[in-house]
């Protein structure tokens, strides 16, 4: 008599053992997703105000170190999984330093731009995805 | 009970040398070949850790078929090129680090136990030449793969990256760069004692291997495996599926060559998308054999003894080659030669020993009868 | 009707037909694709022929029960030693031929006397120990290469001076000896004459000798081990001689087939060797333990042919070299199929 | 004993081979506690009995059988011997059916081990279940100590004395808490006497406990011993029951052998005694795997058919196997005052001896060849003919036509039915094919003639034919015939003597018309009882 409530039981453990494999493999793939994280070093212009790039940035997305991105120019990180962390150090001409941290996520197949002169300024825009 | 005349041998000593002729043959060969090729002690060490890191987990997953007396499982090439199609996908979507490991490991398993199911079912139908057919199953295998692989994906099946994809649009390219995973089974936990760096993660791997294959060997079915792998019509008349068991010895053995080759290639950082597979039987079997194993017995000892052994032949063969007669070529020919050798000789010995025995059985057989009657006659 | 098409199906075999089949569609494709029929058929007679006595070389053994000559290699490697000797001592033309011949024969029987032995001590077994036999024999061959001391410049590395080249030809020496003997050539078409004659002879004389008591000795020995014991055969015996044979043609196969390529192929060349011969054999419709001459020529015939028709018509319908894959599959599958068959005797 | 007390009762049981009726009516009863004795020929019909009541696959495939099979008063028709293991009988083969590097507590539970439950049983199934090892070694232990034997539970069975093997099996069969019935077949024949004495002890301790025993056996004096009440088969019908007390081994002998000779004029008067002794054997053993021989000593006449009789695995085919250098063979053999070299056939053959094997598919016959070259082949390599010379001795080929001509005459003599002389033998009836292998030694001319159970397997009119045409054999070319049959009839009508082998050994020689007893008492190794001088 158990037998048969046995193989049932057995059959919704093996279904729902697939099914979390199947999960397990889209978290997986959620988690080690490479994604492109470009970091643009360039003017921007966000809500008609225009933030201007001026100084070399120092940039390290996650465990990426992207070192110095001089004045105009772009760098690119590859880094996996949907949440990830930025931060920035600007060398003002003086000298003196002033840092920036700030997370984004992002989904399985986003590639991420980064303006590091609107990071500074604003609150939202500074990161486009597409 | 198949070593039985050797252990009959009376000095304990001798038996020792006997049964364990080919593991003896090879330290004393390295005992020569390792100084003669003047690589430091440290890096033989670091290069052995490295290796046993990379190759243990394939050598074991010859051991479940042995003990279902299947012989060497050539076909965990089929295992491996299921690996390799995972690791492919894995590229593909671009997923790196260890969930790319695991993942690729998941899409490899179905492949893996399928192919596993189909070398079982041909298996059983080659019942006393499961080796030489499961070598030509994995060449025929390859074929398949290379079929597949070569004018399927990024036409059939979809492939997107550009970075994998041939320029003509579909097939996978030769090499594939396996930078984003490499090494990171290895770096996940890794210790460095006075210069060798021990790869604790990959190890505790293979540790888990180990214990669920000395578990495996305590479970019912193993219990039937070892049954069938002896004597495959006692074990049909206790009423023990003979074919489905063998079929599940070859599954078992071709999803952990599946992940075997996953982590060698890890490891190693490419693929070769068309050879890498190659000579995946061909190696992890001479290794295992000269650990001591035979066809019909083989331990996890061999396995790590064998690894030791046949890798710092590897290693040293071609340095000592050039030393010695000014080629490190012959060093690398030497090393071929050593591995196809020892396969070669190990089955010979073994089926040789097989025929020797069965006359000594009948000889051993005779003579009791023969002095059980004069005993009769005489009392 | 049905029934006698499926008695004929079930006698070729199913593998068989389809390739037979399938190499058929490729003729009756190859005119569409700009392809002439008179090319094809003169390549593949030419590669049939080049062929053929490596695969004859395999019908000795499995008459006698030593199963497929997975270890044919070694034979080879006896050729390829009168090859470069000849070479070595610069006789040219047929003598060169010769010479290679004469030098290879000593050397193809104390080899195949040894492995005979061996699969002696190994019944049952013979087919997996032969095959590791065959490759360690290439891999120990190889460190040979390097290290014989043959000197013509012809066959050495340029630089450093010693060992061979991985790739000798044999232009100048004896290229195309029995291609080019009595040779008919019609446009696009050509007939190597010289070489379907030696392997008819080769073939008359493997045929002729299994009509000799010593031959239909062997053939017992194969068909049925006890029956031949009990009629006072000695099977061991016939089991050498049969691996001898075997190792002795497939060391003069290996020159048939050098003086048609055109190139001695040293090292790691000869290490699979034995597959596509083995191959063709059961492609031809023997089995594991039966084969006639009429399987060597229809098999070598028909999986040159694919060889040879598959690379040129693909090419020019999918625009894609599929030959290498077609090969791989074709011949380790025809292995495989062979394998799995039910053997009669066997216990 | 009371109709309710029958635990197996096998009712008015009936079976055919294609026609080939081996078992006619039989009925037999076993009681609760009792050990019943089975005796019979080989061939007489009990292990075809046995398979029926096991619902083996042979009997489903042969299209079943008539009867009815009662176990406790219900009635059973097993479809496989799992579902007669399931229903409580027990059987314990003759080899042993155990796995040598397994340990007895492995073999007494294998494919009932005691198992522990784990997680990836949910998973994996029933299969991946833990051996619980204690449990296991309490079971084994329970099953040995009903025996009542002495038995190392941990002892592998490659390392065993035969008798432990033995008490393994029967061990195997006692864990079953189920088994009611258990069915021995001939558990002694491999066990010296003291083991078949602890043996028969602890079966007896077994029927004592409430168990039935249907115990199968040649030794007649064991089952005198052991059993209650004795079954004698013979052609397939039950001659008679017997109470084991109330009766003897001659009358047993008598029942199981009994049959008159129909056709008396067959026995040949001729007196070969005088005549001079044309091979001598003295001292012979044999290696044959189930037919060893164990020191025979065997004297044929010139021009005689001598007969070699006794029951299956006794050893009477290891002395024609052993002579012709077949199977490893010790001893001295003279032939025609010469010594016979042993285990070098082609010495044998080329002195004009000549053997038609038992195994004609196995040793008589190349099965995938034509039929002239099945008959020639013998006679192209002992003797070398049938062997033409091309270009003045050169080259030397078979002789094709002058094979398929010789062939034609055998296949027209002996009336072998078949297309050609060129069909391939294995298309050929059973019948055929043993003519065939009688052409291939007669195509030799021999002077001496080995046939071993030349009418196994093949259909009456063939039986005849061979028969008379080694009849002829013997009476136009003097050739002495040496035939050895498991048919004692068959024997007696053709053979001057017959010697019975027991145990590896002659028994006795006795004359075509002594009283059948004797000839089943030699057979069963009952040497004492004899009466007509041996």
């Amino acid at each position: 008599m158990g037998r048969e409530g046995d193989c049932m039981k057995r059959n919704v453990i093996r279904i729902a053992l697939v099914v979390v494999l199947i999960a397990l493999g889209f978290g997986l793939y959620v988690l080690g997703k490479e994604h492109q994280i470009f970091v643009d070093n360039k003017d921007i212009v966000i809500d008609g105000v225009e933030y201007k790039s001026e100084n070399t940035i120092k940039v390290v997305v996650d465990n990426v170190d992207l070192e110095e991105v001089k004045k105009g120019k772009r760098k690119v990180a590859y880094t996996p999984g949907p949440w990830h962390k930025i931060t920035a150090v600007e060398i003002l001409p003086d000298g003196s330093t002033r840092e920036v941290e700030r997370k984004f996520t992002l989904s399985p197949s986003d590639v991420a731009v980064v303006n590091l002169v609107a990071l500074f300024e604003v609150e939202n825009g500074w990161l486009e995805i597409q | 009970m198949k070593d039985q005349s050797l252990t009959r041998a009376k000095n304990p000593l001798v038996r020792f040398a006997i049964s364990n002729a080919v593991p003896i043959l090879f330290i004393i060969l390295l005992i020569f070949a390792v100084p003669l090729s003047g690589f430091s002690s440290d890096y033989l060490l670091n290069e052995i850790i490295t290796r046993l890191g990379r190759n243990s987990f394939l050598v074991i997953s010859l051991l479940i078929p042995v003990m279902a007396g299947m012989g060497l499982n050539f076909g965990i090439v089929l295992g491996a090129m299921a690996g390799q199609i995972g690791l492919i996908f894995m590229l593909d979507w671009g997923v790196v680090g260890i969930p790319g490991i695991v993942l690729a490991m998941l899409v490899g398993t179905p492949i893996a136990i399928l192919l596993g199911l189909l070398a079982g079912t041909i298996l059983n139908r080659a019942k006393g030449r499961e080796m030489v057919t499961s070598m030509i199953l994995g060449f025929f295998i390859n074929g398949i793969y290379q079929f597949t692989i070569l004018y399927g994906m990024g036409s059939v099946i979809p492939i997107s990256s550009n970075k994998l994809l041939l320029p003509r649009g579909y097939g996978v390219r030769n090499a594939l760069d396996l930078l984003s995973v490499r090494k990171v089974l290895d770096n996940m936990w890794s210790i460095e004692i006075s210069g060798v760096s021990i790869p604790l993660g990959v190890f505790s791997i293979i540790a888990a291997l180990c214990i669920f294959v000395f578990w495996f060997t305590r479970t019912k079915l193993g219990q039937d495996m070892r049954a069938v792998g002896q004597d495959m019509q006692v074990a049909a008349t206790a009423g023990i599926n003979v074919d489905r068991t063998r079929t599940l010895s070859i599954i078992i053995s071709t999803v952990l060559a599946c992940f075997g080759q996953i982590i060698f290639l890890q490891n190693i950082g490419t693929i070769n998308t068309y050879n890498s597979h190659d000579q995946v039987g061909t190696f992890a079997i001479a290794a295992l054999l000269i650990g001591g194993a035979s066809v019909a017995k083989a331990t996890i000892p061999n396995v790590f003894i064998g690894i030791t052994l046949f890798h710092l032949t590897f290693i040293v063969a071609p340095r000592a080659g050039k030393e010695l007669l000014g080629q490190a070529q012959i060093g690398e020919y030497f090393r071929v030669f050593v591995s196809y050798g020892i396969i070669a000789i190990s089955l010979a010995l073994y089926a040789w020993r097989r025929q020797v025995e069965k006359e000594t059985e009948r000889r051993q057989a005779k003579a009791a009868i023969k002095a059980a009657i004069e005993d009769g006659t005489g009392g | 009707m049905f029934e006698s098409i499926g008695k004929l199906i079930e006698k070729a075999g199913w593998p068989r037909i389809i390739i037979a089949l399938f190499l058929l569609s490729m003729f009756a494709i190859a005119p569409f694709v700009n392809i002439s029929i008179g090319t094809s058929i003169s390549d593949t007679i030419v590669r049939f022929a080049m062929n053929s006595v490596l695969v004859l070389s395999l019908v000795p053994m499995v008459q006698s029960g030593c199963g497929l000559n997975f270890g044919m290699q070694l034979g080879v490697i006896a050729g390829l030693i009168g090859a470069v000797t000849s070479i070595e001592l610069g006789v040219t033309g047929l003598a060169g031929f010769l010479t290679a011949i004469g030098i290879a024969i000593p050397f193809a029987a104390i080899l195949g006397f040894f492995y005979g032995l061996l699969l002696n001590r190994v019944k049952g077994d013979e087919m997996v120990v032969a095959t590791y036999v065959g490759f360690s024999s290439v891999a120990f061959m190889s460190m040979m290469w390097l290290l014989l001391p043959y000197k013509s410049p012809n066959m050495i590395w340029g630089y450093g001076g010693s060992g061979l080249r991985t790739t000798i030809s044999v232009e100048g020496y004896w290229l195309g000896v029995l291609n080019n003997f009595l040779s008919v050539r019609i446009g696009n078409f050509f007939l190597p004459t010289g070489t379907i004659l030696f392997f008819a002879l080769i073939a008359l004389l493997v045929w002729s000798f299994f009509k000799t008591k010593l031959g239909t000795a062997m053939t017992a020995a194969g068909s049925n081990p006890v029956y031949a014991k009990a009629a006072g055969v000695n099977v061991d015996r016939m089991r050498i001689l049969s691996v001898v044979i075997s190792t002795v043609i497939a060391a003069v196969g290996i020159l048939v087939y050098e003086q048609s390529f055109g190139f001695i192929q040293l090292y790691m060349a000869p290490l699979l060797m034995a597959f596509p011969a083995v191959a063709a054999l059961l492609l031809g419709g023997a089995s594991v333990s039966k084969a006639s001459m009429g399987n060597v020529i229809i098999g070598a015939f028909l999986f040159q042919g694919i060889l040879t028709m598959t690379p040129s018509v693909m090419n020019n319908l999918i625009k894609s070299d599929m030959s290498e894959v077609i090969r791989i599959i074709v011949s380790n599958g025809m292995i495989v199929y062979a394998l799995t068959r039910k053997m009669k005797v066997r216990k | 004993m009371d109709e309710k007390q029958y635990l197996l009762r096998m009712e008015n049981i009936s079976k055919d081979f294609f026609g080939n009726q081996v078992l006619k009516d039989v009925t037999i009863k076993v009681g609760k506690g009792e050990i019943i004795g089975l005796v019979g020929e080989n061939g007489a019909g009990k292990s075809t009995l046995m398979n029926i009541l096991f619902g083996l696959s042979v009997i489903h495939e042969t299209g079943g059988f008539q009867g009815k099979i009662f176990l406790e008063d219900t009635e059973v028709n097993f479809a496989s011997p799992f579902e007669a293991i399931e229903a409580g009988i027990g059987m314990v083969h003759q080899e042993f059916i155990l796995i040598p590097g397994f340990t007895a507590t492995e073999n007494i539970l294998l494919n009932r081990e005691s198992t522990n439950y784990n997680v990836f049983v949910e998973v994996f199934g029933e299969r991946l279940r833990t051996l619980d090892r204690v449990e296991m070694n309490k079971r084994a232990v329970t099953a040995i100590e009903k025996l009542e034997v002495q038995l190392d539970p941990d002892m592998l069975v490659s390392e065993m004395p035969v008798g432990h093997r033995q008490f393994t099996e029967i061990a195997r069969e006692m864990d079953r808490k189920s088994t009611k019935l258990l069915v021995l077949d001939e558990p002694t024949a491999v066990l010296t006497e003291s083991e078949a004495d602890t043996m028969l002890k602890a079966a007896r301790k077994l029927a004592d406990r409430g168990l039935s025993i249907i115990f199968i056996t040649h030794r007649l004096s064991e089952v005198l011993e052991i059993a209650d009440r004795l079954i004698v088969l013979r052609d397939g019908q039950v001659v008679r029951e017997l109470e084991s007390s109330k009766t003897t081994p001659r009358e047993v002998a008598s029942l199981m052998v009994g049959r008159e000779i129909k056709d008396a004029s067959s026995v040949r008067s001729k007196d070969n005694e005088e005549s001079e002794i044309v091979l001598d054997i003295k001292d012979l053993w044999v290696d044959m795997p189930g037919e060893q021989v164990n020191g025979v000593n065997l004297q044929v006449h010139k021009g005689e058919i001598l007969g070699i009789g006794g029951l299956a695995g006794q050893g009477k085919l290891g002395i024609a196997n052993g002579v012709m250098g077949l199977f490893p063979a010790e001893g001295e053999v003279h032939y025609k005052g010469e010594i016979l070299p042993l285990n070098n056939p082609v010495s044998v053959l080329s002195k004009g001896i000549a053997f038609v094997s038992e195994d004609r598919r196995g040793v008589g016959l190349l099965l995938d060849e034509p039929i002239d070259l099945n008959i020639v082949f013998t006679a192209i390599q002992i003797q070398g003919r049938f062997i033409k010379n091309f270009l003045g001795g050169l080259v030397k080929w078979r002789d094709d036509k002058e094979i398929s001509r010789v062939a034609r005459e055998y296949v027209e003599s002996l009336q072998i039915k078949c297309v050609s002389e060129k069909q391939e033998a294995k298309e050929l009836s059973g019948g055929n094919q043993q003519k065939v292998c009688l052409a291939k030694a007669f195509v030799l001319e021999p002077d001496l003639l080995f046939v071993s159970e030349p009418t196994r397997g093949i259909d009456v009119g063939a039986k005849s034919v061979v028969l008379e045409t080694l009849r002829r054999q013997n009476r136009e070319h003097g050739t002495t015939i040496i035939m050895t049959s498991s048919e004692l009839e068959e024997l007696r009508s053709i053979c001057d003597r017959i010697a019975i082998v027991n145990e590896g050994k002659i028994f006795g020689i006795l004359p075509p018309t002594a009283d059948p007893a004797d000839f089943g008492l030699l057979m069963l190794g009952e040497q004492e009882e004899v009466k007509s001088g041996v």
